[in-house]
């Protein structure tokens, strides 16, 4: 009996630890702060030849409610949403529908920061410290739903305009390419 | 001698509360100086109550214990006890719930009045008014003025003239922080959505230092505070020194530290007048260099210290806003001249 | 030396007792006590939140038209607070019947307050759309819902209780004992509808007066 | 037949030991005595421990957990101080070190000092006022196992890197969805949340058993002053508990995703001095629960070692009472330093100040019964002794911070923390310890060893002194509570470093306290049935007690029955012996009235409290759905729990449900 509880008991644990990557405030990141982020393309189709490099399919980030919440308040620090609003888009593109223009894999939503997109989006590559940009690529999917709700950022402490990120129904991306 | 070094070095401990920059018994202005002398009133007053009540337990004690011949075992209980005696104690016993009455009577109108006189700072007309906004984990401070161009921002550290009441207007940008400084006065605190003010004066020229009282995450700890109360006549010209915006900067150098200031990250969240820079998330950076502390008034504002700072903020105030940036060698020297020359 | 001592002779008490001298009724009260303070300081919360607003309840502005006055609808809930106030009626004859030891009229009457529980419940649902707000609107919208809300498992717990002692009356029988538990069960519905007359002013009558 | 032979010589001599006088147990004593015996044994191995309802067996249950919860959270004081022993130490980081304290705080007021004395109250209660069980021991046994998920939720949480951060007060908006990120807070607040209802069920239990059970003849002023100080803290819970439920479902239902509310949002018309009004309108009163059973303790050992009555019953009682309802209006001097009206500080300092007088009435009383007896230093009092000596100590800075003006200084310094240590170290671990060495030998039928409980207390008391005394000077000197660091300039640093070298003697103390009743279990004296020779029921019955505490229930002529009673008091005969029966007297005047059955051992309380846990951490902490299959299970324990017992009160059993009277 004992040991069947001391069992169960080091299961429920691993379980729990490894449930909790989300609670993890990590608040130094080790050099180097900058990546070669010019490499990763933005989309399955190539004119002949391989792709230069496959973007993240993951942000560790998006697990973490830390980060989620940091990646929160760089969107309004960086003044995101002077364009895209709180994800209902204005001047820019909706954040919070299944359209991602620039693709919708993490790793193409920190391109997108990092580089800059057309029609206004500036670059942050100086602005922000790489770790920063995946905090903010990590809340931009969260404003769909595409992060655990659990990790996600709850209500803020302002007039709502938005459901809170943890509410929201997932949008699962459809249209998901460049503009032709 | 041993015994009497000891007993000097105790007493220079427990004297840590009545001297020292940020002791509340020191006081160093009108708010505090009332607060002090009630704080030894009630205090002396609750040392004798304190002799005396242990006094009595344990003179009664010891007065009938077990003598040493006498067995380690229970005396038969007292069921009916003498009336006599239960009615003197009764007596006593009434007269001391007595005096503790008077006492706390006392107290009560003690702490009245002393409340009445830290609140009569609130009507003075001629009051500076300095609006201060607590950060996670700064503190911003904007001078109000009546004409709009003589208002100015600057952080952490405040300049007040002696003998001036200042008016200060407690707001929070996130979390609750509790503004005191206490050679000056007692704690206000700064809840988000509701505004509180409180008045002070400092009575002498001096640097009082104070922090953040109400918990507020992680660097609560380093959200220290500096008031530098000046004469009129230095309130003035520093006053006037900081509504000047950064100039163009005279030489090479200093241009590209602007330049290094402006394409990266700095920007996004500080202010430098007299540039493009506008951030409003951190302290504003228009006179950085006047200051004599750095990041919320924990390190000196030497090139050294700077360069740590903004290579590697979270090593010095881990979980701080501010981000590790990444420099080249030659822009951080540059930026670091450029931020020294903002006086 | 050896006389006998004198004893208390347990055998000679009624083995159940009635109303106050029952601990089960202390426990109940008590239990009540929690409930009471509860909703008193929703309550407070109400009347600390409405210090925060100029229009209580605030305009609805987010449609076309915009509402000035967005009071909630009166009728569900002021025919809910008169179905609750007359309840009391069969549940006292509830309880009358029980003390009587009347099996059937007690399981009657038990099905009548489920009857009542339920279309209490229903005019309940009805009650939170005719807020005007839902509870993540703003913060009048959770107070009341939260008010509103805990009544409302108030309502169902009685529902609860009435249905466990009717299936209990049917299936084994109804003795002296268990008349205790439908007099608590009524002292709780009387303090149920007791306090919704209160919640009632606050959340449908103070607004308009205010 | 065999193991039952000791219990039954015990009930023979416990008959005896009450009145010497009485002839040995015929047989047909003998036999009754067997009978009631097996009705309330408990089963046996972990189906036992999972399933009991004895007083005794919770009690005690409470006291062991909230000590081990105690052993933990003193760990975690360890940990704070050694990081605050120098300047600009990294050895924890503001991260580990927000948690840590949050943890501290949180588990020392949640998880140790109310459950343990609701626990010391679960065990002695029905043994003080001569009954056999607490009147509703499913509810108190619910009670325990929601305490102790409650309590497992933070420490697990805490030992995974999701240990609270915002403070053991949880202020929004730090403790909001915008500022505290993920489960932290949401595991905090579920842990209020299951603790409290723990605390409200077993207060209801205690509050009934002293009402309806007590022995007959020991009306309303001749209840034992330990039983009223358990009354008057349960009443207390009764009220202020449901405040903090409140404010922590307000919490969560603010964080909860999909459910968002704004109760503490300004932007939406919430308020954030909203969660400190509902905070504090338990926080203060919490202390009264905690200290008001204390003073009971402090009742309890004073007379016995005074050797005499206690002086002034009647100012004592009244006391406690006027602390019960003045402990309710103070709690805004939590509050002196945010916008509040002059007027309402005006009244809350007046309130403060006013809390002084029942409390010094009782210490007054407690010297005045020392002058007049002839005191018998033995560790209990001694333990009394370094109540006072810290405790009074703690009261007068209390007075001091009475003050708004002072409290405009002192509020969130370390000299706060000096205070509330000093009030909480002396008016409630002292009294404790003292308490628990004064009823060990009724426990464990062992005597507590003295030389190590008075080594355990000098280490202790100078332990104390010296951790918390530098803090008043370190508040005065400008430190704010709940820094993780600070500066070398600060000059802070030599009285840090002496707190600290007194936090590590507390804990040696601590551990020699428990090292000694370790070995006094093990190989102390012989206690028998009242060492002491003290005056209240307790020490009426065997050590340790039977299952059902006394085979004849015992009546009381006087406030002090073991010293009051005339030899041939009147015993309580033929309560039914094939069940698990009791005497209920009336409220007042505590006459015989009626004959109670109590329920057995029983399941369903564990069931309900995985349920309620279900329902809170999962339902409450994570996702709304968890909450509606929750409820089911609650719903399907609760029915089953009045079920059955709604069954065994049948006079006429159904032939298919057999009946064991030991289960429900």
């Amino acid at each position: 009996m004992l040991r069947l509880s001391a069992c169960l008991l080091i299961l429920a644990s691993v379980t729990l630890v490894a449930s909790c990557k989300r609670e993890e405030r990590t608040f130094r990141v080790e050099p180097p702060y900058v990546s070669g982020v010019e490499k990763i393309s933005v989309t399955n189709l190539f004119a002949g030849g391989a792709p230069a490099t496959q973007p993240a399919t993951s942000n560790e980030y998006e697990e973490n409610a830390y980060a989620l919440t940091e990646g929160k308040r760089l969107y309004g620090f960086m003044n995101c949403n002077g364009c895209h609003a709180n994800g209902g888009g204005g001047m820019g593109p909706a954040l919070m529908d299944d359209k991602w223009i620039y693709g919708d894999q993490p790793g193409q939503v920190f391109a997108s920061i990092i580089q800059g997109r057309p029609n206004g989006m500036p670059s942050f590559a100086t602005k922000l410290p790489d770790h920063q940009a995946w905090q903010l690529a990590a809340y931009v999917r969260s404003m769909s739903g595409l992060v655990k709700s659990d990790a996600a950022p709850g209500r803020s402490d302002h007039m709502q305009s938005r459901k809170a990120e943890n509410s929201t129904e997932p949008e699962s991306p459809k249209q998901s390419r460049p503009p032709q | 001698m041993i015994a009497r070094r000891v007993l000097i070095f105790a007493l220079a401990l427990l004297a840590v509360g009545c001297t020292g920059e940020q002791a509340a018994l020191n006081p160093a202005g009108a708010q505090a100086g009332r607060i002090t002398s009630l704080w030894w009133l009630i205090c002396w007053t609750c040392v004798v109550v304190y002799v005396l009540t242990i006094g009595a337990i344990v003179i009664g004690v010891v007065r009938k214990r077990r003598r040493a011949d006498e067995p380690d075992a229970p005396a038969p209980p007292t069921t009916r006890p003498d009336p006599a005696r239960e009615h003197r104690a009764r007596i006593i016993v009434a007269a001391a719930v007595g005096v503790t009455v008077v006492i706390l009577f006392v107290f009560m109108f003690s702490d009245f009045t002393a409340g009445r006189a830290l609140a009569s700072l609130a009507g003075d007309k001629s009051a500076l008014t300095i609006k201060i906004t607590g950060h996670q984990w700064w503190w911003e401070a904007r001078y109000e003025d009546s004409t709009t161009s003589n208002t100015f921002t600057t952080a952490n550290e405040i300049h007040i003239p002696v003998g001036r009441t200042i008016e200060f207007q407690l707001e929070s940008a996130d979390v609750i922080h509790s503004f005191w400084v206490p050679r000056l006065h007692g704690k206000k605190d700064m809840i988000p959505g509701h505004s509180t003010r409180t008045y002070l004066k400092a009575d002498k020229p001096g640097v009082y230092y104070g922090q953040c009282a109400e918990f507020c995450g992680h660097q609560h700890a380093n959200m220290r505070l500096v008031i530098i109360a000046q004469p009129h006549e230095e309130f003035e010209s520093w006053r006037t020194a900081q509504i000047r915006p950064a100039g163009e900067p005279p030489f090479d150098n200093l241009k590209r530290g602007r330049d290094v200031f402006l394409k990266n990250s700095c920007v996004m969240c500080h202010t430098i007048r007299g540039t493009t820079a506008g951030g409003r998330l951190g302290p504003d950076l228009t006179h950085v260099g006047s200051r004599k502390l750095l990041a919320s008034n924990i390190i000196p504002n030497k090139p050294g210290h700077l360069a740590g700072w903004i290579l590697d903020p979270q090593k010095i105030k881990p979980g701080v806003r501010m981000p590790q940036n990444a420099l080249d060698p030659h822009d951080l020297r540059a930026l670091l001249e450029f931020l020294e020359s903002l006086k | 030396m050896m006389q006998p001592r004198a004893t208390i002779d347990a055998s000679k008490l009624p083995d159940h007792a009635w109303d106050a001298h029952a601990p089960l009724w202390w426990g109940n009260l008590l239990l009540v006590f929690v409930e009471t303070t509860s909703m008193a300081l929703l309550f407070a919360t109400y009347f600390y939140v409405r210090r925060n607003f100029h229009e209580w309840p605030p305009p609805r502005i987010n449609e076309m038209p915009p509402i000035v006055h967005p009071v909630p609808h009166l009728a569900a809930a002021t025919f809910n607070t008169i179905l609750l106030l007359a309840s009391c009626l069969p549940m006292y004859w509830t309880d009358m019947a029980a003390r009587r030891i009347d099996r059937k009229k007690v399981i009657l009457g038990l099905l009548l307050m489920i009857g009542v529980g339920v279309i209490s419940s229903l005019l309940r649902w009805r009650e939170f759309y005719d807020v005007h707000f839902r509870w993540d609107e703003n913060a009048y919208g959770s107070i009341v819902w939260t008010m509103l809300g805990l009544h409302l498992i108030y309502i169902l717990t009685g529902i609860a209780e009435f249905g466990l002692m009717a299936a209990f009356a049917a299936r084994h029988g109804f003795e002296e004992k268990h008349a205790l538990d439908v007099t608590l069960m009524g002292g709780f519905w009387y303090w149920l509808a007791g306090i919704w007359v209160i919640t009632y002013v606050i959340i449908y009558w103070y607004p308009r007066w205010s | 037949m065999s193991s039952d032979a000791p219990n039954l010589a015990a009930a023979a001599r416990q008959v005896h030991d009450v009145d010497p006088t009485t002839p040995a147990p015929t047989a047909e004593q003998v036999r009754s005595l067997q009978q009631l015996e097996a009705v309330w044994r408990k089963p046996r191995g972990l189906v036992g421990f999972l399933t009991t309802t004895n007083h005794k067996d919770i009690g005690l249950r409470f006291v062991y957990t909230a000590f081990v919860f105690f052993f933990l959270a003193g760990l975690l004081a360890l940990a704070i101080r050694v990081q605050l022993a120098v300047p600009n130490n990294t050895l924890l980081g503001p991260d580990l070190y927000n948690q840590f304290f949050t943890t501290h705080g949180s588990a020392m007021m949640f998880l140790f000092a109310v459950p343990v004395m609701e626990g010391m109250a679960i065990y002695l209660v029905p043994l003080m006022v001569g009954t056999r069980n607490t009147c509703f021991p499913r509810l108190m046994s619910y009670g325990y196992w929601v305490y102790l998920m409650g309590g497992i939720t933070l420490f697990i949480a805490l030992a995974l890197n999701f240990g609270p951060d915002m403070g053991w007060f949880s202020y929004t908006p730090l403790a909001g969805p915008d500022y505290s990120p993920g489960k932290r807070v949401d595991f905090w607040s579920q842990m209020v949340t299951l603790v409290e209802i723990g605390s409200m069920s077993g207060a209801i239990a205690t509050i009934t058993t002293i009402l309806k059970c007590r022995a007959p003849g020991m009306a309303l002023n001749r209840i034992p002053l330990f039983v009223w100080a358990a009354l008057v803290a349960a009443f207390m819970i009764l009220f202020a508990m449901p405040a903090v439920t409140i404010c922590s479902t307000l919490l969560s239902m603010d964080r909860l995703s999909h459910v968002s509310t704004h109760f503490f949002n300004h932007a939406e018309g919430g308020d954030h001095l909203l969660w400190q009004h509902l905070f504090w309108f338990f926080g203060h009163p919490d202390v009264y629960i905690i200290f008001l059973p204390a003073t009971g303790f402090i009742s309890a050992i004073i007379p016995t070692f005074a050797r005499r009555k206690i002086f002034g019953y009647t100012p004592l009682v009244l006391s406690m009472i006027a602390i019960g309802f003045i402990g309710f209006g103070v709690w805004v001097h939590h509050m002196f330093v945010t916008p509040i009206p002059e007027l309402g500080q005006g009244m809350f300092t007046a309130s403060s100040l006013l809390i002084t007088i029942p409390t010094g009435v009782q210490i007054f009383c407690w010297t005045a019964t020392l002058w007049l007896g002839r005191p018998w230093l033995k560790s209990p009092l001694l333990f009394v002794l370094g109540f006072f000596g810290v405790f009074i100590m703690g009261g007068l800075t209390g007075v001091m911070i009475a003050s708004v003006a002072v409290d405009t200084q002192a509020h969130d310094t370390f000299f706060v923390v000096a205070h509330l240590h000093y009030v909480l170290i002396g008016g409630m671990i002292f009294p404790l310890l003292g308490a628990i060495l004064y009823w060990f030998p009724k426990w464990t039928g062992k005597m507590p060893g003295e030389t190590l409980a008075k080594w355990s207390l000098a280490l202790l008391f100078i332990g104390t002194n010296l951790t918390f005394y530098p803090l008043h000077h370190l508040g005065m000197g400008g430190m704010p509570r709940r820094i993780y660091t600070y500066l070398p300039e600060t000059g802070w640093q030599p009285l840090n470093m002496l707190a600290t070298l007194g936090a590590f003697t507390m804990g040696i103390g601590f551990l020699i306290f428990v090292i000694n009743l370790w070995l006094s279990s093990r190989r102390g004296a012989p206690a028998g049935p009242n060492p002491w020779h003290a005056g209240t029921l307790e020490w009426a019955t065997t050590s340790p007690p039977s299952t059902y505490n006394f085979a004849n229930p015992p009546t009381c002529e006087g406030r002090d029955p073991v010293w009051d009673n005339s030899p041939d008091a009147a015993i309580v005969t033929n309560l039914d012996t094939d069940k698990r029966e009791v005497l209920c007297t009336t409220t007042l005047d505590a006459q015989p009235h009626h004959r109670y059955e109590m329920s057995g051992d029983s399941w369903w309380p564990l069931v309900v409290a995985i349920a309620t846990t279900v329902i809170f951490v999962a339902g409450f902490g994570f996702t709304p759905s968890w909450i509606l299959p929750g409820c089911a299970i609650l719903a399907i324990g609760l029915g089953a729990w009045f079920w059955v017992s709604a069954y065994r009160s049948l006079a006429v059993h159904h032939p298919e449900m057999p009946r064991d009277p030991r289960k429900d």
